[in-house]
């Protein structure tokens, strides 16, 4: 077991990949010589050659669409977009060809594609370095959309990705590539859709995805220490999601609190809140709570820490959780109505 | 600059052109049977949207020269991306008809098969069609195949960023593909001089290091003989070819719309003077290779077709409710397979 | 008080607008002698010349960015998309100018733009003519995004809208462009980023916005003939969001469904739910329930209306609100442990 | 084809070019000037990113006739519309040097006054404020001023689809709007040869109906005289002119990039031999312009600049959050309203 940081882990996936399945290409801006600007293909194209690993021109739309015809062709293409911010000019691409060619031709034209994005803050970028974009595609019927949050899991639902029929927009959450765990690859964690618990506790769920997670984790062994006993939930795949360990998550505890780095607005936070209310709602002692960043435009280095999610607002909202148990007057009086 | 475009459209049946050679009669007659019958279907079809058969309907009337010349130019082996406005090019692919007008009756997205067929699906989303067409090419030259893929697009659809993104990167990896637009004067309402000061649209092709070509778009022959040049370019490793062919949209830019608005009745009628069928009608009859038996049995059998387009499109297709979730991932997700569930349970309700 | 259509109203909001402020310029694709595929510029350019009304080349990135240099030079443009979904390839000058111009240069650099998006579906149009883009919008900081229900709220948000120092997506439902409204224009209604009741009732509110609305209302008629009095809150403005009017108006009912036509996950009526069981817990007998088209395509237009909303699958949803008010065992027993 | 660029590119310092005259000596030594600060300023803002003073900085080093040639070829009521690699440029123009690095810092997105200095923003999406320098320029000649845009643009952000739909956009609309390309051999690790094929860049207008040039971006006097041509052109109702300027970027992409990835110590060297300044100061010495004392005193300068930035950029400037919600809207809507105090209720907690 060597410590391996989700960098060198997404790179050995995609060595992985490349070698066991010819008709995997890689391909975007930088990714051939210099290895990506996160180094996530680093060496890759020396290893496999230029047709196995290349460069393309600047152009996001034109990566997508020139993938879109390669799948046509019988490759499984895996793109990198270089930062969250400039996938959009690729979005039509993405959200009227690639999310609904499947659809579109009775699934005779499955688009087995995989975008990387390089995925939300906290690296002190600057401006369109950060943002985080999963909401516009989880929001996009037709693809899946994967975070992870360690090297291990990194590892392996890139592999899976790589190997799904369907697109997959593959979120690397930047502040993490470093991170490091002990794992051995090739490494198989849980299947695409499955979410995971990755600490147990009665007291309070917690759920989050990609930067969240480490979030979460850390917010949960603060909270022990006043005395609350925090699960804490790493969602994985935003689309599918995974209903069924989420709901049962929650009905133990009775609480939860979403985490989520992005804008709130509209956001995945919003989508769990509203279906774990749906689902476990008279599990609930409290309402399903959010922590997410602010509802502006990602914020300058200098205020990032700012804005982003952290443990202290990460606790508040525990706190919030109505802890004594006194449901309003309101609520009573409607119970009492229907006895 | 051998790789300057023609400064004005090469023309054929008018006036031979040194560069470019006349393609055989035979071909040319094949090209004119196609021509009638595509016109025939592209009237059905707008009869059939008045009757409500059809939900919308694009006509490429007038266009025959460039949908027929862009259909017979490849082989099956090649692949077509068309537009919404590209049935006929299709029904002179050999589709079958009534699946070609399944995205426009609106039973589904698309009604033919794509991989057999070769044929991407009809696109809508301007120029973005054109990308895949230069990711096909050159993923089939990786694959050790000799597809060549041609790409249609409409003058209006030239000005979008994909565009120049497919040109680009058709150019930069010597892509097998032809661009074929069609200038049919028109973007809906739009006039190509509100669209682009350019010399031509092939002169587009200059500054990707693309070789273009422009044509008269209403010349059968020409267009033939400049698209097998560009076919031939492409499949022998050339790299991209980009054509324009000057034509004109006949008809409103679908039924739904309102051409009045717009343009004079004196302009369709000067291009009616300009019909491509007429024209090369009258060549293949200058030249002996057609009289009127021909020109009758010909009309006989689009007629033909058209009937049998016309029965068949008469019969309802039944939709199947459980068809929304069928396709958009390989398997339903746990989500969709709830909302199909309650999607059954409702019908069962009924 | 003539009846008048959402299309006459928009029609008369711009001519209005343009009459009154000579930096009012309105442009997009076929907005000119056409009039716009809808109709809603009809004649515009024949009474105020082509400076003021004008067709551009057909590229949407293009019409939105050169808005933006519009607006710098002094001018507040009205650009219209053709359809919500190819507004995708003006995503980028969206999302990363359109939005964050003000926030870029600390206020210096305002972008009175408006985007006009034929919005929504139901109208039997082939694939691409039919998406709901508004999450993509509303959960993008720095836009204001608006959808109105009637004729007179078009006539009055457009109007709001132009005059707006911000950039405001402005969403036109398609298929309530020819449903009228006796109504004399000029006209007042609410200010932008209000909601408001359009039916009041005591014993379950309905949320929803632009083309949601009549369906609320039509299945609030319904609901009546089985006995529920049904509230139905217009939102309006999505962005801003009128907390206060939605809360309170749940809070007196105590039951709450959201009614989107938008595929579910993560849209809109998400957020809305979010929001309401965070700010209404305890006045809630039930959870907050969506209705919404289902996490697909578009689909084609014969099957279109097995995925929209309708009055059916509203009922049905409040006929899910738990009326018997009996919160299951796991409340109680939370309940219990608090007392 | 007089709309065809020169098919290699004009230069002036080496030998003179028929077509283009030579800028005044008193303007090639407030060019001269001017490069010497910009060079010294961009190694200074290099420094401060070693010292952690800037959060990144991607150094224009190099590329000096290019930065200055677009700074002093328009006036104080004309727009510049820069991307990050043009803070020289910015210098140049005469802003403040220290608002010019506020982005790189990390304090805001934009640091200085972009109505008063009619400086957009420098802009990171590539080939997007092309568009909007499109806009602009219509928009003001529609207010009457005749002000000309000025769009600098990198070569890899040529095969954005955003350019194209700029030089369409600018074509179509005429309006008064310079592109300046300046084409540094890279985007990044990608070299041109892999970003285009086309026999030049400048070869782009031709498919727009854009006049266009191609100059040699490393010789001061040609750039200038290139830029007044294109400028000149645009303002007197010409319509768009555009410029790819031939230069190299002496350094990495940014700091954190390491060029030795990609590019060999030969090929900078090669380029080392056509330094902008170094030529330019053989051209004023060899013309009796300008001397050793006068090297020596703009170098003084040059080093009085660098030094009042670097003390100017010691001092942290304090960052607020409260900025954060600012300058989202017009007024904070209720929900920002919300979210500030929160904020606030935190800070005062601490
Ligand atoms: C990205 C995009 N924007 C707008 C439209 C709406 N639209 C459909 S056809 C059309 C005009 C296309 O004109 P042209 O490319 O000349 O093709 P033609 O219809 O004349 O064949 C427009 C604007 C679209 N389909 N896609
Ligand atoms: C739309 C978009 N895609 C990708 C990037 C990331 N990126 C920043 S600079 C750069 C290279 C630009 O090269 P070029 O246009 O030649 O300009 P140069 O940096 O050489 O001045 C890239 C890919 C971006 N900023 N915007
Ligand atoms: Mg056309
Ligand atoms: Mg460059």
């Amino acid at each position: 077991m060597a410590p391996t940081s989700m960098a060198q882990a997404l790179n050995a996936a995609l060595r992985d990949a490349i070698a066991e399945d010819d008709d995997v290409v890689v391909f975007g801006e930088d990714v051939g010589k210099l290895g990506g600007v996160f180094r996530i293909t680093d060496g890759v194209q020396d290893a496999f050659g230029e047709d196995r690993c290349f460069d393309t021109p600047l152009a996001e739309s034109g990566i997508v669409g020139f993938a879109v015809g390669m799948a046509m062709a019988g490759f499984r293409p895996v793109v990198e977009m270089q930062f969250d911010a400039f996938a959009f000019p690729a979005f039509e691409q993405v959200v009227s060809h690639v999310a609904k060619m499947r659809n579109r031709t009775r699934g005779a034209v499955a688009l087995p594609i995989v975008i990387r994005v390089p995925f939300a803050g906290g690296i002190g970028g600057v401006e369109h370095h950060c943002d985080s974009s999963e909401a516009y595609y989880a929001h996009t019927p037709g693809l899946k959309v994967v975070a992870p949050a360690t090297p291990a899991d990194a590892y392996s639902l890139l592999r899976e990705a790589i190997a799904d029929p369907d697109p997959v927009v593959f979120l690397e959450p930047k502040k993490l590539y470093w991170s490091k765990e002990d794992v051995e690859l090739p490494v198989e964690t849980e299947p695409l859709g499955r979410a995971v618990i990755r600490r147990p506790g009665r007291d309070a769920t917690l759920i989050a995805y990609g930067p969240g997670v480490p979030l979460a984790m850390e917010s949960a062994e603060a909270a022990a220490e006043e005395g609350w006993d925090v699960q804490v939930v790493d969602v994985r795949s935003l689309v599918p999601f995974d209903d069924e360990t989420v709901a049962a998550a929650v009905r133990e505890t009775g609480r939860c609190v979403v985490v989520q780095e992005a804008q709130g607005f509209a956001g995945v936070a919003a989508e769990i809140a509203a279906r774990v209310q749906e689902r476990c709602f008279h599990s609930l002692a409290a309402p399903v709570l959010r922590v997410s960043g602010f509802d502006i435009p990602y914020p300058p280095p200098k205020l990032e820490h700012s804005h982003l999610p952290n443990v202290d607002r990460v606790l508040d909202a525990l706190a919030r959780l109505q802890w004594d148990d006194q449901p309003d007057a309101k609520w009573l009086e409607l119970q009492e109505g229907a006895a | 600059m051998e790789w300057l475009p023609s400064s004005s459209p090469v023309g054929m049946l008018d006036q031979p052109d040194p560069n470019y050679p006349v393609p055989e009669p035979s071909r040319l007659l094949a090209t004119y049977r196609a021509m009638v019958v595509g016109r025939r279907f592209d009237a059905q079809a707008t009869t059939l949207t008045k009757q409500g058969r059809l939900a919308v309907y694009p006509s490429s009337r007038g266009q025959e020269a460039c949908q027929v010349g862009a259909a017979l130019s490849i082989g099956a082996q090649d692949w077509l991306f068309p537009t919404y406005r590209d049935s006929v090019s299709l029904v002179t692919r050999g589709l079958d008809p009534v699946e070609v007008l399944t995205l426009l009756r609106g039973d589904w997205h698309c009604g033919y098969d794509v991989p057999s067929t070769r044929t991407a699906p009809q696109c809508t989303p301007l120029a973005t069609q054109t990308l895949h067409a230069v990711g096909l090419a050159h993923g089939e030259a990786r694959k050790g195949r000799d597809t060549v893929a041609l790409a249609l697009i409409g003058d209006g659809a030239t000005s979008e960023g994909d565009f120049h993104e497919a040109l680009n990167f058709a150019a930069v990896f010597k892509a097998p593909v032809v661009f074929l637009v069609q200038n049919n004067g028109y973007a809906i309402s739009v006039p190509l001089a509100k669209q682009s000061v350019a010399p031509s649209l092939a002169h587009k092709g200059i500054g990707y290091g693309v070789r273009s070509e422009q044509v008269d778009g209403n010349d059968a022959a020409a267009v033939l003989s400049v698209l097998d040049t560009a076919v031939a370019h492409a499949r022998s490793g050339g790299g991209p070819f980009l054509v324009e062919a000057h034509t004109y949209r006949m008809e409103a830019h679908t039924n739904a719309d309102d051409a009045g608005r717009y343009r004079d009745a004196a302009e369709v009628e000067q291009w009616q003077q300009r019909d491509p069928i007429d024209r090369l009608e009258r060549h293949l009859r200058e030249g002996g290779h057609l009289d009127d038996a021909a020109v009758e049995r010909i009309a006989a059998e689009a007629e033909e077709f058209a009937a049998q387009v016309r029965s068949r499109m008469q019969v309802e297709p039944t939709a199947d409710p459980e068809d929304l979730f069928r396709h958009v991932y390989a398997e339903p997700t746990p989500q969709l397979q709830e909302q199909l569930a309650q999607l059954r349970a409702e019908q069962e309700a009924q």
